[in-house]
């Protein structure tokens, strides 16, 4: 398989024939996965189906055993560190909402902000209006303006949550990894997170993983159903809950 | 002094005299009496059971079954005199001793002791002995203890300055068939020999240095093994709480003490009312040392290490905290001072095998490693303790929800970690001191062992004791004692930087989380 | 440095602290020389330079709460940084002794002559300027420190790995220092001082002028840890401890950032370390001891992790405990009040002295409905440490 | 603390909170942190510099025990210049600033007449210079390396010349070996033992092939390579012995693995410098038999002193088992020298009492009569003991008369020509080559 073929698509994330086992545990099994450029994809699969490690394996955290990762076509994602994957632009949220408790919300965006992160910049950092600025426009994005000088670790999960897709916000990446987004939210919660991602879609591509399935269909976009580290099913939300083997395997009967 | 003294007794007189020449001159005078009383004389003067009294110049000898008999006529007598006191040597007349003794037991219908002498003539090589060798050794069918006559034979010839050269060739033969240091010694000690028996002494010598060359390595393997075992035994409860807990357990070392200080008061009890149990004392103690240290153990994860899961390094500093109060609290209950811990007869001294010397005691203890991780192997995977610990480790809140009473387990757990060092302690009381400090010059060794074997893997941390400890032993003939220690602790700091997770590490996304 | 990150550094207890510390510095040493002895308020020689070592041990916990206490980062091998800035100092004290030795040799000093070296080793080269000395009090331990979080930090060895094997690194010095031939003088290590920039060290004028210099570099120290803590750096390493691969994720070079607090703090310690060994008169390889290392922890423990006033007010509290229990009838205990004190403050103090005096104080501040909310009490300007790591 | 203060400076003006600020500081750094000090003028006080824990505890404690023990029996005889003694007991806890400190803490704070203490020469090191600036007297009762001569220092325990050299000699001539295995832990002790021992030996003819050096770190543990060397090197066909200058902890498993390897003190003899009763008290000695120790002073020495010695030892500390040991003895001397020098210039004045002490004379427990000499090291008889089954000495040899102790060893390069003197030279380093004062340089 030549790869330069594959450039022809643009795809802003390509997955394409990735292994990955632990300790003989196939974790991720010939997968292949395509993100286009402004696509949000929706991830749905049972547990241990390899959702997570799929994000590891993009965000460098995990490096697959083979197979091929590139992101905007051209770069090789997997012989970068996570550090150089998060400045290339492609932005995480984890599964359990991972915020900087000890430091007040508005210092949890400033630490997200896309901008000089060597040693000497911080430093030397003196803040200014433009930072200060797209920190209140996030703040307001996410509904914590009023929470600003709260420690993150007060929150509740949902602002928790919210306040981490704000730190992808903040870091502003072309590609938004996020990870269970609306676990342990209220419909209400739920509903104005799809709202923020679908407004947030419209300059960014997001890969969302997610199990409740109420909310994968309010978001409206193509899904793709992960089982035992491969490809199950790809389609609209309507394709892909009518397949058979995913009803066998994720839906249940 | 008695009117009637004939020569005998003026030389048997001569041991009052506490005296190292006139005791030298008595042994030597005695053995040459051909008296029937010089060789019980000269034994007892080995075992300290010869007494004599300076007044009266008496000589009296306290038999092994208790009885008293006068040294020079062999009559009882009811009691020792008030001043009389054992005879006193040094190690020059006990050298002596042990040659005479050698000739005078040289035909003795015992077996060991005909061994014996003859080993102990092969070292003196005297002279006048050849005779009786001779004879003995025409006399002997015993296999091994006619070797051992043809060999002191052998090394008598070789100091004979008339022997014929021919003789002294054979001579050279016989010894460099025994091939062992002593036959080494022997050789290179020759001094001047006609030519010939000269270069045949010296390729002999250069034939036995190479062999025992390549048993060097056999011993430093051994060594290294043992080594091994040793750190093993001190890093596997640090394993289990350290490796299946998470637990950072500084007073691990104290557990290791603790344990060594049980065997201390089994045997001191044994010694004042049990005496007969002595060679058992080990024994009582493995499973007192168990459930002392594992008590104590449960008592601190109740206390203490309950509070502070999940904050490994607060861990490490209140139980670094709790070894400092251990010790000094077993320093006020005991005394600074080292404990006497006896070996039972059956851990004393050494075998041979080929040119190698292993001694009882770390073959022991090596065993005793083996089967103690054996048995903790076992006990992980049949046992419903074993189970119960395995799942509350891999997903605590899934076992408590199946019903698994993880704080028990929690404690369980820890207990068991504990107990194994007290074990390792009683282990450790055969080869170390028993001080308060024991503990602590074991705690670095035993978190490198499991940190280099890799964490949460019982395997790993067998493979990482007996790589450093072999690994030890190998430098420590190159580099020196010190320098081999330190290149080992430099190469697992190198090591950890390829392995972040040792030897055997787990692998996949739980253990990152 | 830029005066916008130092002011920014400045709120009401750092001045407070500097002050204080600029009040003992001056004060001590001039009631010691000009007060008639025997005054209430004269401090006797012997104190000002107990209070000076309080001082060298507060600048150690500095540099140890900088690493533990923002980024995360445990080391139980600080006390090697210390040590290796002390032999530095020490060499150059060595070297200063030139002929009044016993043997008055003016090269060598008397464990070489002694030990019968004909020849200076190499690496004892330089040390008879101070200015060479002074730059290897910071060089030496901040290269050591460099390499090895070049090492762990890229391999990403962490918590509890990192601080077993920063632990292996003293133990692995200690042993090397305790060797004859590697030429620092082996057990007795380096003592027998005589003079320092050609002023006596036994001198009161000399130790006061030296307690002086300690406070100084305590509160120079304390205001390059408080610029950074308080620089948005401080929220990265703030970041890396709380939360150490989202910081990843963020773009951030995490170990870029703890490479620069890890190799800083260790020449900090050096500096502590070679103001330490004038004071205290020798310096000898018991210094690498994991359990000296390990100890100074539990000063910031004790004092606050994560609060700078914090770890400098434990080592002293801690050390001045020490001095007092260690005389008299209560001698025996030591140990079992210190190790009493490793227990208590994990289990029931987590935050420390000051820790907890800043949340009583936010508390009640904020039950008062005080506008002066977030000052004093919020010293460092963050939260305490989580302490699930 | 903290709290006065930032509330102080919050709510005082400037001037007046800086003045608070001061006298706090003031108050606090000049209130020591000692208990305060008693003013009583009817006792003379005597500092007692031993560790009571840490690692040396093991062999510090007995000895704060024999001067507790000492001023006891003093006091019993009515003191000194009829004033009771007063002991000061302070804990340095094995850590070496701590000694100074410590040692500051007891002349500065207690003012004591005189120290009793340290163990290790590191410790003797790191007190010393307290004790020149300080001008006091210090006695110190453990054998040592030797290479010092300090006025403020008196050295009541055995220099090499009383303990090395004659169990050097006493092997050569009664167990004529010819092979020389010098064992130690690597710090200044046997390392400056060791290479004294080398130097005598070679003069005494023997070849380089026949040393060997070893050394072993502190409380090092595993000594079966070590063991196997040293029996490798005793086949050499050469009668073989082994000097051994290893530190306390290290030495029961030593033992243990020569006694499990066989081998034995008619093989090749052990002689050891630091093996005293207190360290075969955690020995089962059986298997050591006949291995030897030197040293100036065994419990087992039968004269009428040491009988009564022990007797009162055994009932002070209510432990019928109670051994005592050479340092313990050291202390003794020196305790007594010290008192008889203050009666002597009826004044416990530093610089008086310095200048009395050399030759004075007292008792030693073995039956003579040790006399403090001008280098500050004492005259002491040398045994050898032969290690019986019971864990006590038995002498099997002893120098004819006492030994004087030499401060600086004649068989090192460095310092052959160097004497102490504090009567006629005033001087701890004179050169008696160049006729200067201050070693050899210049």
């Amino acid at each position: 398989m030549n790869v330069m073929d594959t450039r022809a698509t643009s795809a802003m994330l390509y997955l394409d024939g990735v292994h990955v086992s632990f300790d003989g545990f196939h974790a991720i099994n010939n997968l292949s996965l395509a993100l286009e450029p402004g696509e949000m994809r929706a991830i749905i699969g049972p547990n241990g189906a390899g959702k997570t490690t799929m994000m590891d394996i993009i965000t460098g955290k995990t490096k697959p055993d083979e197979g091929t990762v590139l992101f905007d076509g051209t770069v090789d994602l997997t012989r970068l560190d996570e550090t150089r994957i998060a400045e290339l632009g492609i932005g995480r949220k984890f599964q359990k909402p991972t915020v900087f408790e000890s430091q007040t919300v508005q210092d949890n965006l400033l630490l997200a902000l896309n901008v000089d992160h060597s040693v000497r910049g911080t430093l030397f950092w003196r803040g200014s209006k433009a930072e200060s600025e797209r920190i209140d426009k996030v703040l307001e994005t996410i509904r914590l303006t009023d929470a600003r000088n709260r420690l993150a670790g007060s929150l509740s999960h949902g602002q928790k949550q919210w306040l981490e897709i704000g730190m992808l916000l903040a870091q502003d990446p072309k590609v938004l990894l996020v990870d269970e987004p609306v676990a342990g939210m209220t419909d209400v919660e739920t509903h104005l997170t799809a709202e923020l991602l679908k407004e947030i879609n419209k300059n960014h591509t997001i890969m969302v993983v997610e199990h409740d399935m109420t909310f994968v269909r309010e978001l409206g976009v193509k899904v793709t159903c992960l089982h035992e580290g491969t490809v199950l099913a790809e389609g609209s939300i309507d394709q892909v809950s009518s397949n058979e083997r995913v009803v066998e395997v994720y839906l249940g009967r | 002094m008695p009117a009637l003294a004939g020569p005998f007794e003026d030389s048997v007189a001569k041991f009052a005299n506490d005296e190292f020449s006139d005791t030298e001159a008595a042994i030597g005078e005695v053995a040459a009496s051909g008296n029937a009383l010089a060789s019980p004389i000269i034994s007892a003067l080995q075992d300290g059971r010869l007494s004599a009294d300076p007044d009266s110049k008496k000589v009296f000898i306290t038999q092994t079954d208790g009885k008293i008999v006068d040294a020079t006529t062999g009559a009882a007598v009811d009691k020792l005199p008030d001043n009389a006191a054992a005879v006193r040597l040094n190690n020059r007349l006990r050298r002596t001793v042990e040659a005479a003794l050698g000739g005078l037991t040289l035909l003795s219908p015992d077996p060991a002791k005909r061994l014996a002498a003859a080993q102990s003539v092969f070292k003196s090589h005297e002279e006048n002995l050849l005779p009786t060798v001779e004879s003995a050794l025409a006399k002997e069918s015993v296999k091994p203890i006619k070797q051992a006559f043809a060999e002191a034979r052998a090394a008598i010839i070789l100091f004979k300055p008339d022997a014929s050269d021919s003789d002294k060739l054979d001579a050279v033969a016989v010894v460099k068939a025994r091939g062992d240091q002593e036959a080494l010694a022997l050789l290179t000690g020759l001094g001047d020999q006609p030519p010939l028996v000269a270069k045949a002494a010296a390729s002999a010598v250069s034939a036995i240095q190479s062999n025992l060359a390549m048993w060097s390595m056999v011993q430093n393997a051994w060594y290294g093994l043992s080594l091994g075992s040793v750190l093993l035994l001190a890093a596997i409860g640090l394993a289990i709480t350290f490796g299946v807990m998470g637990v950072i357990n500084m007073a691990h070392g104290e557990m290791v003490m603790i344990g060594a200080y049980t065997t201390f008061v089994v045997q001191e009890v044994i010694r004042t009312r049990y005496p007969a149990l002595f060679d058992y004392s080990l024994l009582i103690a493995v499973p007192l040392a168990f459930l002392v240290a594992g008590f104590i153990g449960v008592l601190i994860e109740r206390t203490i290490i309950r509070f502070l899961y999940g904050r490994p390094l607060e861990t490490l500093l209140a139980t670094w905290g709790l070894s400092l109060v251990l010790q000094q609290a077993v320093r006020t209950a005991f005394g600074p001072t080292n404990r006497e811990v006896g070996n039972p007869s059956w851990m004393s001294g050494a075998f041979e095998l080929g040119q190698i010397t292993i001694t009882y005691n770390r073959l022991w203890i090596l065993c005793f490693t083996l089967a103690v991780f054996a048995i903790l192997l076992a006990m992980l995977r049949y046992t419903a303790l074993g189970l119960e610990m395995r799942a509350v480790t891999q997903n605590r809140r899934m076992a408590a929800s199946m019903g698994i009473a993880t704080s028990r387990v929690d404690a369980l757990t820890f207990g068991l970690g504990s107990g194994i060092a007290g074990i390792a302690g009683v282990a450790l009381s055969q080869i170390d001191n028993v001080s308060p400090n024991l503990g602590q010059s074991y705690i670095i060794d035993s978190f490198m062992v499991v940190v280099f074997g890799g964490v949460g893997n019982l395997w790993g941390t067998l493979v990482g004791a007996f790589t450093l400890g072999i690994a030890n032993k190998f430098l420590e003939p190159v580099a020196g004692a010190v320098l081999g220690k330190i290149a080992i602790l430099v190469l697992i700091i190198l090591f950890i930087q390829k392995r972040p997770r040792g030897l055997f590490a787990l692998k996949g996304r739980a253990v990152e989380a | 440095m830029t005066p916008h990150i130092l002011t920014r550094s400045l709120d009401r207890a750092a001045t407070a602290f500097i002050l204080i510390v600029a009040a003992v510095g001056v004060l001590i040493p001039l009631s010691n020389l000009l007060l008639p002895q025997g005054s209430m308020f004269q401090v006797p020689t012997y104190l000002v330079a107990l209070w000076g070592k309080y001082v060298c041990y507060a600048i150690l916990a500095l540099s140890i709460d900088l690493i533990w206490g923002y980024c995360g980062i445990l080391s139980l091998g600080h006390g090697a940084f210390f040590a290796l800035g002390g032999y530095a100092m020490g060499m150059y004290l060595m070297r200063q002794i030139g002929s009044r030795g016993v043997y008055g040799n003016p090269i060598l000093p008397d464990f070489m002559v002694f030990l019968n070296w004909d020849k200076l080793p190499w690496y004892w080269y330089g040390f008879d300027k101070f200015a060479f000395a002074a730059l290897m009090v910071l060089l030496v331990p901040g290269l050591l420190a460099f390499c090895f979080g070049w090492l762990a930090f890229r391999s990403r060895v962490t918590g509890v790995y990192l601080s077993i094997i920063t632990q292996a690194m003293t133990y692995a010095l200690l042993l090397a220092f305790f060797r004859n031939d590697f030429g620092f003088g082996g057990n007795n290590g380096l003592t027998d001082f005589k003079d320092i920039l050609g002023f006596n060290v036994q001198a009161e004028g000399t130790r006061a002028a030296l307690f002086l210099l300690s406070c100084l570099a305590l509160i120079i120290g304390f205001l390059i840890c408080r610029t950074i803590v308080t620089s948005k750096l401080g929220k990265v390493l703030i970041a890396v401890r709380d939360a150490e691969s989202r910081t990843r994720f963020l773009g951030y070079r995490v170990e870029s950032y703890k490479l620069f607090v890890f190799t800083l703090s260790a020449c900090m310690a050096g500096v502590a370390g070679a103001l330490y060994v004038p004071q205290v008169g020798i310096i000898n390889p018991s210094e690498f001891a994991p359990a000296n290392s390990i100890e100074a922890v539990i000063w910031v423990a004790v004092g606050g992790r994560g609060t700078l006033i914090g770890a400098a007010l434990g080592a002293v509290v801690v050390n001045y405990a020490k001095t007092f229990f260690t005389s008299g009838p209560l001698a025996p205990y030591w140990l079992f009040m210190l190790g009493a004190l490793f227990i208590l403050v994990t289990l029931l103090l987590p935050k420390g002295i000051v820790g907890t005096f800043n949340s009583w104080w936010e508390t009640s501040k904020a039950t008062n409905g005080s506008p002066d909310a977030d000052s004093a009490a919020r010293e460092d300007g963050v939260g305490a440490p989580n302490p699930a790591e | 603390m903290l709290t006065q203060l930032t509330h102080g400076i919050a709510t005082m003006t400037r001037r007046r909170a800086l003045a608070a600020t001061a006298g706090l500081v003031l108050g606090l750094a000049a209130s020591s942190p000692f208990a305060p000090a008693q003013a009583a003028d009817d006792t003379i006080k005597v500092g007692i510099l031993h560790s009571l824990s840490g690692t040396m505890a093991i062999s510090e404690t007995t000895l704060k025990d024999t001067i507790l023990f000492l001023i006891d029996e003093q006091n019993k005889k009515g003191g000194v210049l009829g004033k009771k003694l007063e002991p000061v007991v302070v804990d340095p806890a094995s850590n070496w600033p701590l000694f100074a400190e410590k040692a500051r803490e007891l002349i500065t704070k207690d003012k004591v007449a005189v120290v009793f203490g340290c163990w290790t020469s590191v410790s003797r090191k790191s007190v010393l210079p307290v004790f020149k600036e300080l001008n006091n007297i210090l006695f110190y009762p453990v054998q040592y390396e030797g290479e010092e001569s300090e006025r403020n220092v008196f050295y009541t325990g055995a220099a090499p010349n009383q303990q090395a050299i004659p169990a050097v000699d006493y092997l050569m001539k009664e167990e004529k070996v010819k092979r020389w295995v010098l064992a130690g832990t690597d710090y200044v002790y046997p390392r400056t033992t060791n290479k004294i021992l080398e130097a005598y030996l070679k003069s005494k003819g023997v070849a380089q092939d026949d040393i060997m050096i070893n050394y072993t770190p502190f409380g090092h543990s595993d000594w079966q390579t070590i063991v196997a060397d040293i029996k490798k090197f005793g086949s050499a066909g050469k009668k073989t012995a082994v000097v051994s200058t290893i530190n306390g902890d290290a030495n029961v498993p030593f033992y243990k693995e020569l006694g499990n390897q066989g081998i034995k003190a008619t093989d090749i003899p052990v002689v050891a410098f630091s093996v005293g009763e207190e360290e075969l008290a955690g020995i089962d000695t059986k298997p050591l038999l006949g291995h030897l120790a030197a040293w100036n002073y065994f419990e087992s020495i039968k004269t009428p002193a040491n009988e009564k010695f022990i007797k009162e030892w055994q009932a002070y500390t209510k432990n019928p088992k109670r051994v005592t040991n050479d340092p313990m003895e050291a202390h003794y001397i020196g305790f007594n020298m010290w008192v008889k020098a203050v009666e002597k210039v009826k004044s416990t004045d530093p610089d008086k009492v310095i200048d009395a002490l050399p030759g004075i004379e007292a008792p030693n427990l073995t039956g003579g009569v040790s006399k403090m000499l001008p280098n500050h090291h004492i005259t002491k008889p040398v045994f050898i003991g032969e290690i019986k089954g019971n864990g006590q000495f038995d002498v099997v040899w002893k120098t004819p008369g006492l030994v004087a102790g030499d401060a600086w060893s004649k068989e090192l390069e460095g310092s052959k020509d160097l004497i102490g003197d504090w009567v006629g030279k005033k001087c701890g380093n004179y050169n008696t080559k160049t006729n200067k004062c201050g070693g050899q340089g210049s």
